[in-house]
């Protein structure tokens, strides 16, 4: 029983509600949150999306703007592999992704802050429960705390 | 009443004048977001010089009041906070043009589908809408004049199917004198209407309403018809596509054929030895054969498989001696590819009717005598294998007939959805086999859906006619006899809800009503064409309501059975709709294009290439002489895949520009 | 002829009973039920039922509480599943059939020396006692307290399967009792503790 | 590979003849087992109706004794096969399930952290060994012995595990490497009235005729199962079941006793003796040895 308290989080931070910050494609994620709305369905209100052509437009710096502006998260949703609207958008993405995770994994950012999910236009339910399940993940991590240190990566990596 | 805020923030970053306004969407948004709160928060906002709330910012009145402020406030920037931008951006902006403004100095706010209807703690979705109405805000500062690119239209239209569907497209587009290009993968076009017998309510024949318009389409001058041909690659933007159409050998050359089907009655084999596609295999047919009488075009074809001349090289050709100096058959055809240049493409690919072996219970392949819907068709179809006698296997008559709806339809473990044609087209059955045989015919049905004109009144025909309608899903069909009077028939099994108890039914013939599936390849289809499917693997339309045959990708359009379960009538108002559509496009003679193309700003360009393989659509090539990257503006189809790949910052994308978006991130988690 | 006047009054319904038949385990789709009756029709039981099982599905969601627990039907599901795997909106309906019975055991809704309820109750005590079943035992303790002349009937079996050593005099028990007590009765208090 | 073999209640009482052929073909084809260490009944589906909760803690403390050995547990009894299949997957799916089963699993010093797979002998011998390794070892092939496969509800049903739900045919191969020829059985999938019999004689016994009488209709000369209760049920009560227009009369095995005997084990250590429907009559008219 003793351990079932510890493992519960301080009153302090039950209170935190995470800002997550959403890249979605316009042809494919973008418009399953619309299905997602036309359907109804509830999820959590943390995500903030930015509408992109393709999820091929999102500068990895970007994601390191957001994390340095106070999200605690960040999405990008993109078409599934073969389905991009501009061919091969989202596999450039991919490798992206990828390599901003390296760079995330040394700034001390933990890996489920940052997240890439191929939802196309018919998947309103995977919206749902891929901001369900993110936004359930980065509570139980908390807010997002960078040093200085990373606070000076960050601007190295700007400048690259 | 609407409400005019003046804010008491002054200040006025970049000098834009900002207008904000949010709508209720009657309670769709007011009932969850408190707007009159979204609308005061933002009127305190930078550079906002007026905020309002509105019921219906898409009304008349909603975009005269945007216009009105634009004149009377001298604003130069708009938000709108209402529904998806991918609804009402296009709506807002010419409300804004027509104010004067250009139109690309607006932003919209999605605080409906991305807000009020996924919420329901009203403070965390004000909260939401906040945030986002202050990023927009802030982005739309930042924004610039733009203006959409126009590149001609081509006039030619592709159809890829020559069901009704297609048919229909092809001849409404024919008519209105554009060329159409009908590619069919069938040996003939018909689809699956050429198939039926008589069609709900009416009762008209099938062939008789069909087979007109067959052959308009194989003799319009404005219709290329390739039966026998697939599409196989699709390249190009709306407007000016380039599809590339595979055509199958048929070894007859068709200019050549006169249909006469000499061939066929020469052919070695003396009856027909392959299972009859068009008849479902309820006949066989040859190897050289004509699909059925009335196929458009009327060229026979003949089969590899089974042609003794593909397989040994040692046939007496008697086929070719009757053809004589026709010369119409040549065994050394080779398959062709065709490329051809169309502005708009209508996707007509029709659906499949669900395999019944895939239920076990109800013994299709195991009963002799338990058939699907289409093979009845067939049956009782004058032309088809039996002519137009509804008999069994043996020969006999069937004294007592099971309908069993929804077969593949309603039910988890196959396919969910109601496919919403086999209610009324099994009352046709039910009809017909009762006009035909005097058999007893029972309905095994869940819910009678018969909505539409005219079908509610053929229910009650059925109804008077002395047909038996059993409410419940049927468990079983059985060979198993539990009763004396069972022996020998089949048995089937259900609930009689209505009733309340478990009845046994013994009939001589079963027939499932079975329902319709997406085409087995309409996911690699949706691909080379570049739009989309729902979840159930139909073809997904822009907008459900308001653009129910447009998709995703400009220029491309879809009707009949490949967008969802529909009848006939439906179809073909969808086709007439397509073509509609498609004509709106080509009698534009120009169409617009987004201008959210990519720009490179040569100052900074450091000529290192890594932008050159990011594009997919060769749009970016290397100035040798100035050692700089240079976009072609008409092949950018505006991805931005090059922005973000571009090392030195030096390469932007018109409305996604690095700045507004970096406002847009800043704007959404800045604190108030 | 006896008339029989039925009407049903909203108030004759009972809500709570609604709302938990479709939060229970299992009940998580008993909404979506079609009333298609293809459970009854694949039921091999359901000949037996006064209630067919698809009518009990659509009497529990609507509330009516009494007339479903104290139908034969759930005591007569064998838990053959056939219902469950055929149903078009995958109803738990085996495991809803359970559900009803625990209840109706809770609230005693079934006849006097009904043998079902009293052979779950033998078998719930032995595995207490003896943390395994010794079916010549349990068949007994049954008969006695249901149907004594049934045993004296199905002597003649009994004593066949003595002789070809299927029915061992010798009950059936594990080494750590203690074990099942003591698990048992953790269940039972967090069953209490978290008001399941 | 080891497994943890977990007999169940009725394989100690009714069903003793089904554990003593298994074990003989867990010999003939070396599979090493080792019985589970002071297992408890699983509470069968009787449990189940009086007290959901507690039966998957029951369940479950058989499943964290495999665990605790690191070894599958091999449940030949259909009752016990469903019950601990469905205890983990509702340990999986609901989480105040998995709550009160840790905390009493807990109170007796034992962890489940659901790494223990529940395999039934038919599993086991079709893709563990394998038709072609079983076939090779037969030295009695059943020749012209006719087998009506019975599968009954509760190894296909609700979960196909390793087998089509509609249409099992795992036995179907078992019995055919073995030189038995099988018999088209279209009820095999159906309900034998399970405990409806005791409780319910009229109703369990309507069942039992179909069943029977089915098999005979298609020329079987024994019926092979693969749970206890339905052996039992088919072989006990098929007098009783049938009448003296139509009296009912088949051997019925499990499927275990016909693979023992092909694979050369005498009557006598496969419990062919504890039948109440003679079977040698039947193997002596095919010329099959079962000494």
């Amino acid at each position: 029983m003793r351990n079932r308290q510890l493992s519960r989080a301080p009153l302090l931070q039950a209170a935190f509600e995470p800002r997550i910050v959403a890249f979605f494609c316009n042809w494919c994620t973008y418009l399953a949150a619309d299905l997602a709305g036309t359907s109804r369905m509830k999820y959590a209100p943390n995500v903030r999306v930015i509408r992109l052509m393709c999820s091929g437009r999102v500068d990895p710096q970007f994601v390191l703007d957001a994390f340095a502006q106070g999200a605690d998260g960040v999405l990008i949703g993109g078409c599934h592999p073969g389905d991009c609207h501009y061919q091969e958008g989202n596999y450039k993405t991919l490798r992206r992704y990828h390599l901003l995770k390296c760079v995330l994994r040394q700034m001390g950012i933990e890996e489920e802050r940052f997240r890439l999910e191929w939802i196309s236009a018919a998947e309103g339910d995977r919206v749902r429960s891929v901001i369900n399940d993110m936004v359930e993940k980065v509570r139980a991590l908390g807010p997002l705390q960078l040093d200085a240190e990373t606070e000076d990566i960050r601007e190295e990596v700007a400048v690259c | 009443m609407p409400e005019t805020r003046t804010p008491t923030n002054g200040s006025n970053a970049g000098g834009a004048r900002v207008g904000v306004y949010v709508c209720h969407c009657g309670t769709n948004i007011a009932g969850t977001v408190d707007v009159r709160a979204v609308s005061e928060y933002a009127a305190e906002l930078p550079g906002v010089v007026v905020s309002r709330d509105y019921k219906y910012m898409c009304s008349d009145p909603g975009q005269a009041l945007i216009q009105q402020d634009v004149r009377e406030h001298s604003l130069n920037r708009i938000v709108v906070a209402s529904c998806s931008p991918l609804l009402h951006e296009p709506t807002f902006r010419r409300t804004i043009d027509r104010a004067g403004l250009n139109p690309f100095l607006l932003q919209m706010v999605n605080i409906r589908e991305h807000v009020s209807w996924v919420h329901l703690d009203k403070q965390a979705a004000t909260a939401k809408a906040n945030d986002l109405v202050r990023a927009a805000v802030r982005r739309v500062s930042l924004h610039k004049p733009l203006q959409k690119r126009r590149v001609p239209i081509n006039t030619n239209v592709l159809v890829v199917g020559g069901g009704i569907a297609g048919i229909h497209a092809a001849l409404t587009l024919a008519e209105a004198g554009k060329r159409v290009y009908l590619v069919e993968r069938e040996p003939t076009i018909g689809g699956h209407m050429a198939m039926f017998d008589k069609t709900f309510p009416t009762l008209d024949c099938a062939a008789c309403i069909l087979t007109p318009k067959m052959t308009a389409v194989g003799s319009h001058p404005g219709i290329t018809l390739w039966t026998y041909s697939e599409v196989v690659k699709v390249a190009g933007y709306v407007g000016n596509y380039r599809v590339k159409v595979k055509r199958k050998p048929r070894y007859i050359h068709e200019d050549l054929c006169l249909g006469c089907q000499e061939c066929v009655t020469a052919c070695v084999y003396k009856e027909g030895k392959t299972p009859d596609e068009f008849n479902l295999g309820l006949s066989k047919r040859k190897p050289v054969y004509l699909p059925f009488p009335q196929a458009v075009p009327q060229k026979v074809v003949i089969d590899p498989e089974t042609c003794i001349e593909f397989k040994s090289k040692k046939c007496k050709k008697t086929c070719v001696e009757a053809c004589g100096d026709r010369q119409a058959i040549d065994f050394t055809q080779k398959e062709t590819l065709e490329d051809i240049e169309v502005g708009t493409i209508i996707l007509a690919t029709g659906f499949k009717t669900f395999d019944p072996v895939r239920n076990p219970y109800y013994g299709y392949g195991r009963y002799p005598n338990v058939y699907t819907s289409l093979e009845v068709e067939r049956l009782i179809n004058a032309a088809g294998p039996t002519a137009g006698e509804l008999v069994l296997r043996d020969g006999k008559r069937p004294k007592a007939v099971g309908i069993i709806h929804c077969v593949g339809s309603r039910d988890a473990n196959t396919n969910r959805w109601c496919s919403k044609v086999c209610c009324m087209y099994s009352l046709k059955l039910a009809h017909l086999v009762k006009e035909r045989t005097g058999a007893e015919v029972y309905n095994f049905y869940i819910d009678m859906r018969t909505p539409g004109k005219g079908y509610e009144e053929f229910y009650d025909r059925l109804l008077d006619e002395g047909v038996h309608f059993v409410r419940g899903r049927v468990a079983e069909v059985t060979d198993w006899a539990a009763h004396p009077s069972e022996k020998g028939r089949l048995v089937i099994r259900a609930e009689d809800t209505l009733a309340a108890f478990v009845r046994r039914i013994p009939v001589d013939m079963v027939v499932l009503s079975v329902g319709m599936e997406p085409q087995p390849d309409a996911q690699a289809v949706r691909r080379m064409f570049n739009i989309s499917c729902s979840s159930e693997g139909w073809f997904l339309e822009r907008h459900p309501k308001l653009a129910p045959v447009s998709t995703f990708t400009e220029g491309v359009f879809i009707s009949g059975a490949c967008q969802g379960p529909k009848d006939i009538p439906d179809t073909v108002a969808q086709a007439g709709a397509a073509a509609a559509e498609a004509m709106a496009l080509i009698d534009a003679q120009f169409v617009e294009l987004e201008p959210y193309t990519a720009f490179i700003s040569e100052d900074a360009c450091s000529g290192c290439r890594s932008c050159i393989p990011l594009c997919p659509y060769q749009a970016i090539s290397f100035a040798e002489e100035k050692k700089k990257a240079t976009i072609n503006e008409v092949l950018c189809k505006g991805c931005g895949t090059c922005v973000a790949g571009c090392p030195s910052g030096s390469i932007q994308q018109n409305f996604f520009e690095d700045e507004e978006i970096f406002e847009e991130i800043e704007g959404v988690l800045a604190y108030a | 002829m006896e008339l029989k006047r039925t009407v049903k009054f909203e108030a004759d319904r009972d809500p709570e009973f609604a709302r938990w038949i479709s939060h229970t385990v299992g009940g998580e789709r008993i909404r979506h039920c079609l009333q298609c009756g293809l459970c009854s029709a694949s039921c091999p039981l359901s000949l037996y039922m006064d209630y067919t099982p698809r009518r009990l599905m659509h009497l529990s969601r609507e509330g009516f509480k009494e007339e479903v627990l104290s139908s034969s039907s759930i005591w007569l599901c064998t838990a053959c599943y056939a219902c469950m795997v055929e149903c078009p909106k995958k109803i738990n309906i085996t495991h809803l059939m359970y559900a009803l019975k625990e209840r109706a055991i809770e609230e005693r809704f079934y006849p006097k020396r009904f043998p079902i309820p009293v052979m779950a109750q033998q078998f719930c005590r032995m595995v207490r006692g003896s943390g395994r079943i010794t079916e010549s035992w349990l068949i007994v303790r049954v008969f006695l307290r249901t149907a004594i002349w049934r045993l004296l009937s199905m002597s003649g079996l009994g004593w066949k399967l003595f002789l070809a050593g299927r029915m061992p005099a010798k009950k059936e028990k594990i080494q750590r009792q203690d074990e099942i007590v003591a698990l048992l009765d953790s269940v039972a208090e967090t069953r209490k503790e978290l008001a399941l | 590979m080891k497994y943890a073999y977990y007999p169940g209640c009725s394989l100690r009482g009714t069903g003793r003849a089904y554990e003593e052929s298994l074990l003989a073909v867990f010999r003939s084809l070396a599979i090493e087992v080792q019985e589970l260490d002071d297992w408890n009944c699983c509470g069968a589906t009787t449990y189940l109706s009086v007290d959901e909760l507690t039966s998957y803690a029951l369940a479950a403390r058989n499943l964290a004794l495999a665990e605790r050995e690191r070894m599958d547990i091999i449940a030949p009894c259909a009752a016990c096969y469903l019950v601990l299949n469905k205890t983990q997957r509702y340990i999986r799916d609901y989480p105040d399930i998995k709550t009160v089963v840790s905390r009493a699993l807990g109170a007796i010093g034992l962890e489940y952290h659901d790494r223990v797979r529940v395999r039934h002998p038919l599993d086991v011998f079709l893709n563990d060994i394998g038709l072609e390794a079983i076939a090779a070892k037969v030295v009695r092939p059943l020749k012209g012995l006719k087998v009506a496969p019975y599968y009954g509800c509760q190894i296909v049903r609700p979960y196909a595990t390793f087998d089509d739900q509609r249409n099992p045919t795992s036995m179907d191969q078992l019995l055919a490497a073995c030189g038995a020829t099988v018999a088209p059985y279209p009820l095999k999938t159906r309900c034998c009235g399970g405990s409806q019999k005791g409780t319910l004689p009229e109703i369990g016994l309507h069942l039992i005729r179909y069943l029977i009488a089915e098999a005979q209709m298609n020329g079987a000369d024994v019926i092979a199962t693969v749970c206890p209760l339905c052996q039992f049920n088919l072989e006990c009560f098929q007098k009783e079941a049938g009448s003296i227009r139509h009296p009912l009369s088949i051997p019925v095995l499990y499927f275990t006793q016909l693979m023992a005997l092909a694979l050369g084990a005498s009557a006598a250590t496969i419990g062919l003796q504890r039948s109440l429907v003679p079977v040698e009559p039947v193997l002596e008219a095919k010329e099959i040895a079962y000494a």
